[in-house]
């Protein structure tokens, strides 16, 4: 009953957040300067008359005030319609309809990559024999979160794919065309699970239990896969939750290097010609994504931790 | 003793290494026979309402689906027959009468018949605010359209219209279904949306990153250089932003033909046996023009200054290359009508500083020049859509800063950079190019009711105070009117030399479209102006 | 100081590696004698060599001397924005911390809505509302990182305001100024400090970023994320160009990881 | 001595921490049957050497020189395979806290199955066979539930007996027991210890049990070693330890130790009679739908000592903190010097605050790290006295000089001064508001019994000159007989006992407190464990 409840607060939370999401990047975007529509239709190629432009913005946006807007917008979304893309002539929804996936694949594969990668970094900087090697391995997140993800997103494509030839880059399908840009998207966001796990996996380590398991007669590595690691992971769950919403910035920049229409292109652009409908309706699928992972983590945190099972809450347990 | 429940330390490194390879196979060995031909272009389409076709992804792409007219020679430069059979116009350039060539379809099956052409210039003549479609910037002076009969469509005009027969030739004049036509404006951004008789059908647009061509199969329209159906039958145009990843990607094998090879790369694609186009798109030469009605360049003196400072062979040297012949006017020496001013664009430092004091603007302790203790600091924004214009205008200023002049270069979201164009007060400056193989190009790109490079009052920017040229602005239009082409190419003459007078425009070179294409590859053809066209393209087997 | 600044290898590297980008931005002419932003249009793209050892760039500049000038525009800024989130952050974590549960439970809720909106989607609309330019930049990341602040001080003091003594310290009759100015500041001092140097080197990392997608300064200031995405373009004929820059920030940016590791480790004391 | 052959030989060890010498020149044996008490204060080395013998010593020691033998092999000479073959099949480890030494993430059952599998060749349902009969073995009556049941269902003495399963669980002929019970309740303590010996027998193992309580040791062991910086002070037969101590040291442990002495006579104190200084009346305090105490009464005459005994959960921290007016009573009323508290305006509140301080239980959390010494003292004398620094400066001289402590000490920090000092500090701190109640929470509880002794000294020294009274609360029915004058008992919030602390002592009445008073250790003799354990609690 009590776990019933603690998932209503939650869902209700959930919606909370994602309104406040809307509202404030509702009242944001109205404050741009300039418009879509003026972006678009000033170009000289088109060679409109002020006329026409105010012509146009009518039509786009109506002469209503923000306030009815605001209201307006928010039917229109709860009705799934967002409305139009005034600088690609196309409904939002086709946008994000096409984008979407693109997206979601690269933060998909790219997080699967980071779990291998934030896994493989604990376990070599645990269990490796020599301890300069552990230590290299200690300190490749604070490595990793150091390179800049254009920087590593063009150089993964010079080497893997021009010089080595493992994979093109273009014109390929959508799940091959995937991997060198989850390969690059999923360094940056490995990087503060894997300090954050190596952290914990210290902080367990010097638990009482460890060393009573230890005299168990358990080998180093029947400990840390058995009870170090499993215990480690809560906290690291909590913070793939936030970075999976991370995932969609992080889109816009490795889509653009790699080519991908995805959300992160499209947001690019509809950053830089000011499509405020495709930016609303972006900013919601992230607030979406990131509300949805947290309460994931939230419902799945007890199912890992049992002594947890009757007080969970990601809002306490959130860190650096 | 116990056996661990599994190694992942040892399986997993492995099992990744696996999966790449695995997943590379298809990747390395993917080159079918009679694949597709990829086309790499750095930009995707955007309203493919074809008078928007300037843009060259959209030009890319509308190039390839409709049909014109009448055919411009790229050699020559003269109007051939396409659509139409045969032509004709009454004296004073008022009526244009054509005869269209029977049995030509839309790839929706209907006829492409006289009634069809006739909506189609009805709208771009005239625009269709219903369905909020704008004027051809390529046609002037356009009363209506009348059909004749059913392959007959006579063309009125209110005032002589010269540079309408070559005006049915460029892109912007594709004749698309009456359908088409009839759709919202908005619904153009989809490509599949666009139903024209040319030689490509669009089979899949996928928004901002790919359209598919395929050939049609029942197509022997085509000009007389390429009359037949296109001999390949799928092309992939697909959106590749990053310069690098084109080079890369055609070097890789990865793509066939890509747009926009920067001058830097020209070297190494050579080098690897790969093949280099440079179409000229001979219009308005790439330049920098001035807004006079900012008072820091309303001084003549500060323009011819400015004109003569810019080391323009160096701009070319340095950061292109031969593809890029130097400017010697406002026109392209392509264009119809260029005339040689290199005399008259000399770099002189000298002068320009002598210029400049006679001007007042005297030099400060900083090397700078003030004048009543203000900087000359004139600004500009970046063009993206030219080749090296950020690092060229960083030349720009490294050689104004010489002068003491101090070229200020902006950034900003794209709504502040519209704003501030349509300023002189914050842009004194403005990069200035137009492709149109028509003298008519002119106008386009300097009357007040066209793109107005030099801000005039009464123009596209209601922040003008002052400055108008009505002398200039006479001999634009007076280009676009006269009728006697001979009179006309005069004119054209008499407007380069007016330009660079006044010292409006600082040409610096030609610009080309520079494509680049894998080894054997054949048969990629241009447009007059530099579009490319892939009726006769092919791979052939090495 | 000493009590802040831990001694060891590692932290001694870090701080020497900081110093010399330290000496960049207040005396970048120690470290070299051409200038960054007028290049010698004839020598353009030469490869590195004993003249030019980072090489030059497609105007003819040193990439060394640029990517020493630029440590002044990047740097800076960076720290700039971090100040920002961090005093944004501290005021609302803070607040939120310290006040009744109903105001926490609203400024929890703020915070959790800035956190959902993607960081670089706030920070690119935040330029685009102030403007283009360094400093709008440097802003706009701050304000970007300023929920992440604010929900780990909120909770770094909340965990210190259950600590034993800061109710021992309200039986000695502190009230709640005393109780924030001498218990909660120094102690809440470190780990926030830490915290700060984390970002810092992320806030380089955003900044760069938001150089590369073109709303950082304009040319030809040779900030470090614009000279990578610049460089980006030649990278198939002069990859020094992009590869250079691209160490720099990934040196300080590692520097200042470990520094904030080497922080935050010593005496266990992290929040 | 002994003719049989010793399991464990240890001879002349030797370990350092970074070079530093830890333990040195430790030599001894333990035999099969036979319990081996390890005895010392924190610091002395008792924990290293269990740690060395079972070859699970943090990184930074190192065993400089000496032998340990387990049955002729010699284990620091042994591969870690082989070790890990010896853990938990030869040597039981049984650990100090067994809240924190169980995975909190595993049923216990898995966690006993564990020992099994790392060790035997024993098939799923077997070891589960096993393990349900080990359950048993220990007390639990009900093995099915509990094998699925987590560490954090399940209490502390419980938890204890899961980890004394997994120690005894392949019979192993060594036993080293780290501080069994000192996380526990006394009257589990006791249990737990009767189990352990009652294991042993069975068995024939030899156990080596590490404790810092001689009163334990006392009642447990047939041979002690009493450690001191890490050197034997004196080895020694129990029966000899105590009739006839050797060593100076142990003569003054057995001194400062509680449990072998009554309270020293003190003059009669007024015990009723003049206005109580604190006056607690029927107090009922919930917490939601729980209550923590119900039903409590007494009252504490001014300049007395009045205790507060109960086991863990008993709810004394909450009355307590209710008692200082931070958590109001569901019901009933408290009056300090003649007022409610509960109904006092602000300024009465800030001067009742003033007259009655709080001391911590824990020497270090209470002191804020980040201030000196000096500062933490001046913060009362800042914050309720509006004179000058001359005056204040005078006053941090006098309290240090009360507390007995150097000025040496007024510029350190907390984490640089030990726990003895930290209480010091802290009683100070409360000195320095002028009170005239103390109420002291655990004071001493995590203090060495040397430490400990001087401290209750203390605190009985500054009664007498400063008449003050106190509140003492703890869980130790030793310390707290040393110092309280009255005294109230209290399990599960309800009060079992009130009354005059000797009147208890001597004739308890209520059954629960003479269970306590039982369970006081070192009043039996090695060998004779009563049987008490066998049932379930």
């Amino acid at each position: 009953m009590s776990s019933f409840r603690h998932v209503c607060i939650q869902l209700i939370r959930a919606l909370l957040i994602l309104w406040g999401a809307f509202t404030v990047t509702f009242f944001l975007l109205q404050m741009m300067p300039g418009d879509a529509v003026m972006v678009r239709f000033m170009d000289p190629e088109l060679g409109l008359s002020p006329e026409q432009i105010e012509a146009m913005r009518v039509l786009y946006s109506g002469s209503s005030s923000p306030v009815f807007q605001y209201f307006h917008t928010i039917l229109r979304m709860l009705h799934g319609d967002f409305g139009y893309s005034v600088q690609l002539g196309v409904p939002v929804r086709t946008l994000i309809e096409a984008a979407l996936p693109v997206t979601l694949r690269l933060a998909v594969v790219g997080f699967i990559l980071s779990l291998v990668w934030t896994l493989l970094i604990a376990i070599g900087a645990s269990l490796l024999p020599a301890r300069p090697l552990r230590q290299i391995f200690q300190a490749i997140p604070g490595f990793w979160s150091a390179i800049p993800l254009y920087w590593s997103g063009i150089f993964i494509i010079q080497v893997l794919s021009f010089k080595l030839r493992l994979l093109p880059v273009v014109g390929v399908g959508p799940w091959e065309g995937t991997i060198l840009p989850a390969l690059a998207v999923s360094l940056p966001i490995a990087a503060p699970q894997a300090k954050l796990l190596l952290q914990q996996i210290e902080e367990t380590e010097r638990l009482p239990f460890v060393m009573a398991i230890r005299t168990k007669g358990a080998s180093q590595r029947s400990v840390f896969f058995r009870h170090i690691l499993p215990n480690s992971v809560t906290p690291c769950l909590t913070m793939a939750g936030i970075s999976f919403g991370e995932l969609i910035a992080g889109a816009i920049v490795t889509e653009t290097i790699f080519g991908l229409n995805g959300l992160g292109r499209l947001t690019r652009d509809a950053v830089s010609g000011q499509d405020v409908a495709v930016l609303q309706a972006v900013v919601m699928i992230g607030a979406t994504g990131f509300v949805a992972a947290n309460l994931v983590v939230d419902l799945l945190i007890p199912l890992i931790n049992p002594s947890l099972r009757s007080s969970a809450g990601w809002k306490e347990t959130s860190g650096s | 003793m116990p056996v661990p429940a599994a190694s992942p330390l040892r399986s997993l490194p492995a099992g990744l290494f696996a999966l790449i390879c695995a997943l590379s196979m298809p990747g390395a060995e993917g080159h079918s026979q009679n694949r597709t031909i990829t086309y790499l272009d750095p930009q995707e389409h955007t309203n493919l309402y074809p008078p928007a076709g300037g843009f060259y992804p959209n030009g890319g792409i509308l190039s390839q689906i409709t049909d014109r007219l009448t055919w411009q020679d790229p050699t020559t430069l003269e109007i051939r027959p396409w659509l139409a059979t045969d032509w004709s116009m009454n004296e004073d350039d008022t009526e244009y009468t054509f005869h269209i060539r029977p049995g030509v379809t839309f790839s929706d099956g209907s006829p492409l018949d006289a009634r069809a052409v006739a909506q189609n210039y009805q709208t771009y003549g005239k625009g269709n605010p219903a369905l909020h479609f704008p004027v051809s910037e390529a046609i002037s002076n356009f009363d209506r359209a009348e059909v004749i009969d059913p392959l007959t469509v006579r063309f009125h005009f209110t005032h002589p219209a010269p540079g309408f027969l070559q005006a049915t030739s460029v892109l912007g004049s594709g004749i698309v279904s009456p359908g088409t036509l009839q759709r919202s404006f908005d619904e153009l951004g989809t490509a599949t949306n666009i139903i024209g008789s040319g030689p490509f059908v669009v089979s899949a647009d996928i928004p901002g990153k790919e359209v598919d061509l395929s050939a049609r199969k029942d197509y022997n329209w085509g000009p007389e250089n390429r009359p037949a159906r296109a001999k390949t039958d799928q092309i992939k145009i697909l959106v590749v932003p990053e310069d690098s990843i084109r080079v890369g990607a055609l070097l890789a094998g990865q793509a066939d033909i890509i747009r926009q090879v920067e001058a830097y790369d020209e070297e190494q694609i050579r080098h690897a046996g790969y093949s280099l186009h440079a179409p000229s798109t001979r219009g308005v030469n790439t330049g920098i023009a001035f807004r006079p009605d900012n008072p820091l360049v309303a001084d003549i003196r500060v323009r011819k200054a400015l004109l003569h400072g810019t080391d323009r062979q160096e701009i070319v040297t340095v950061l292109y290359s031969e593809n890029y012949p130097l400017a010697r006017s406002v026109l392209s020496s392509k264009a119809a009508g260029f005339v040689d001013l290199s005399e008259k664009l000399k770099f002189d430092p000298v002068l320009a500083g002598q210029l400049l004091d006679s001007a007042g603007w005297r030099r400060g302790e900083n090397g700078l020049r003030y004048k009543d203790g203000h900087p000359l600091r004139l600004g500009i924004h970046i063009s993206l859509p030219h080749p090296q214009n950020k690092t060229m205008l960083e030349l720009v200023a490294q050689q104004w800063r010489r002068l003491g002049v101090e070229l200020d270069i902006m950034s900003g979201s794209a709504a502040g950079v519209l704003l501030d164009n349509l300023d002189p007060q914050r842009t004194p400056l403005t990069v200035s190019e137009v492709g149109r193989a028509d003298p008519d190009v002119l106008k386009s790109e300097f009357f007040p009711k066209n793109r107005d490079a030099l801000l005039q009052k009464g123009g596209q920017s209601n922040k003008v105070q002052h400055f108008q040229d009505e002398t200039l602005n006479a001999m634009l239009l007076d280009i676009a009117s006269r009728t006697d082409r001979a009179e006309r190419l005069k004119q054209v003459v008499a407007v380069q030399e007016y330009l660079i007078d006044k010292a409006y425009d600082i040409p610096l070179f030609e610009e080309p479209q520079v494509y680049a294409t894998s080894p054997n590859l054949t048969g990629l053809g241009f447009e007059a102006v530099g579009r490319p066209v892939f009726q006769n393209v092919e791979l052939n087997r090495p | 100081m000493k009590r802040f600044l831990p001694p060891g290898p590692e932290s001694v590297v870090s701080i020497g590696v900081l110093a010399v980008f330290g000496l960049a931005i207040l005396f970048p002419f120690t470290l070299t004698h051409s200038d960054p932003v007028t290049g010698v249009a004839k020598e353009h793209l030469l490869a590195p060599g004993w003249t030019h050892w980072f090489g030059t760039d497609q105007l003819g500049r040193d990439v060394l001397t640029r990517i020493v000038y630029g440590a002044r525009e990047t740097l800076p800024a960076a720290l700039l924005a971090t100040l920002t989130g961090v005093v944004l952050g501290a005021f609302i974590g803070g607040l939120a911390a310290l006040s009744a549960p109903v105001v926490d439970a609203a400024l929890s809720g703020i915070i959790d809505v800035l956190l959902s909106i993607p960081e670089l989607l706030l920070a690119l609309t935040v330029v685009i509302l102030t403007g283009f330019g360094p400093v709008h930049a440097a802003i706009a990341v701050g304000i970007s990182q300023t929920a992440g602040f604010a929900r780990i001080i909120r909770n770094l003091v909340r965990s210190l305001r259950a600590m034993p003594y800061i109710e021992a310290a309200r039986l000695s009759g502190t009230g709640f100024g005393g109780m924030i100015w001498w218990h909660i500041l120094p102690n809440a001092f470190r780990p926030v400090l830490g915290l700060a140097v984390l970002r810092y080197s992320m806030a380089i990392l955003s900044l760069a970023t938001l150089g590369f997608l073109g709303y950082g300064a304009p040319p030809p200031t040779p900030e470090w994320g614009l000279m990578i995405a610049e460089g980006r373009d030649y990278l198939a004929t002069a990859w020094w160009m992009t590869t250079f820059p691209g160490l720099a920030l990934l040196t300080v940016a590692f520097a200042t990881n470990r520094l904030s590791h080497a922080m935050t480790r010593t005496r266990g004391d992290q929040p | 001595m002994n003719t049989q052959r010793p399991v464990l030989d240890v001879s002349h060890l030797g370990i350092s921490y970074d070079g530093k010498p830890a333990v040195e020149n430790i030599s001894f044996q333990t035999f099969p049957g036979q319990t081996m008490a390890l005895i010392g204060e924190s610091g002395s080395g008792k924990s290293t050497i269990a740690k060395a013998i079972i070859q699970l010593l943090p990184p930074s020691a190192c065993v400089t020189h000496g032998i340990i033998t387990l049955n002729g092999i010699s284990l620091p000479d042994a591969t870690p395979r082989a070790l890990n073959a010896i853990r938990g099949h030869q040597i039981g480890f049984i650990p100090q806290d067994p809240s924190s030494s169980l995975d909190p993430r595993l049923p216990v059952g898995r966690q006993i199955e564990e020992v099994l599998r790392l060790h035997t060749s024993q098939r799923r349902a077997e070891r589960r066979a096993h393990v349900l009969h080990l359950l048993e073995h220990v007390g639990f009556s009900e093995p099915e539930r509990r094998f699925l049941q987590y560490p954090h269902e399940l209490s502390g003495g419980m938890k204890q007996r899961v980890l004394i399963a997994i120690a005894v669980a392949l019979a192993p002929p060594l036993i080293i027991a780290d501080e069994p019970t000192s996380a526990l309740d006394v009257t589990i303590q006791g249990q737990i210890l009767d189990l352990l010996d009652r294991l042993r027998e069975e068995s024939g193992s030899s156990v080596l049990m590490i404790t810092h309580d001689l009163a334990v040791a006392r009642d447990r062991a047939h041979d002690m070693i009493v450690l001191r910086h890490g050197q034997i002070a004196e080895q020694n037969t129990t029966r000899n330890l105590f009739e006839n101590p050797r060593s100076s040291y142990t003569r003054k442990l057995l001194a400062d130790s509680p449990a072998f002495h009554s309270r020293p006579a003190t003059p009669e104190r007024p015990v009723s009679g003049t206005q109580p200084a604190i006056q607690v009346k029927d107090l009922t305090i919930a917490y939601g739908s729980r209550t923590a105490v119900s039903h409590l009464s007494f009252d504490v005459q001014p300049g007395t000592t009045h205790g507060i005994i109960g086991e863990s959960g008993s709810g004394k921290t909450t009355l307590l903190r209710c008692l200082m007016g931070l958590i109001p009573p569901q019901s009933g009323s408290v009056h300090v010097q003649g007022k409610d508290i509960f109904s006092e305006t602000s300024a009465e509140r800030r001067q009742r605050l003033r007259s009655m301080q709080l001391v911590y239980q824990n020497p270090w959390s209470s002191l804020d790290p980040r201030l000196t010494i000096r500062r933490i003292i001046e913060e009362p004398l800042r914050n309720y006295f509006p004179e000058g620094q001359a005056w204040r400066q005078a006053r941090l001289h006098d309290l240090l000089e009360r507390v007995h402590l150097p000025l040496a000490l007024l510029e350190r920090y907390p984490s640089e001064i030990s726990g003895g000092q930290c209480q010091r500090v802290a009683l100070a701190r409360a000195l320095a508001a002028q009170p005239d109640i103390l109420v002291l929470d655990e004071f001493v509880s995590a203090l060495d019994v040397t430490v400990q002794a001087r401290i209750l000294e203390l605190l009985s020294e500054l009664q007498k000159e400063l008449n003050l009274t106190f509140v003492f609360v703890s869980h130790d029915l030793a310390v707290v007989r040393q110092i309280a004058d009255t005294l109230s008992i209290i399990r599960y919030g309800k009060q079992e006992e009130y009354g005059d602390a000797e009147q208890i002592f001597r004739e308890p009445a209520s059954p629960y407190t003479q269970t306590l008073l039982r369970a006081i250790p070192g009043q039996q003799h090695s060998g004779k464990a009563k049987r008490e354990g066998s049932k379930e609690w």
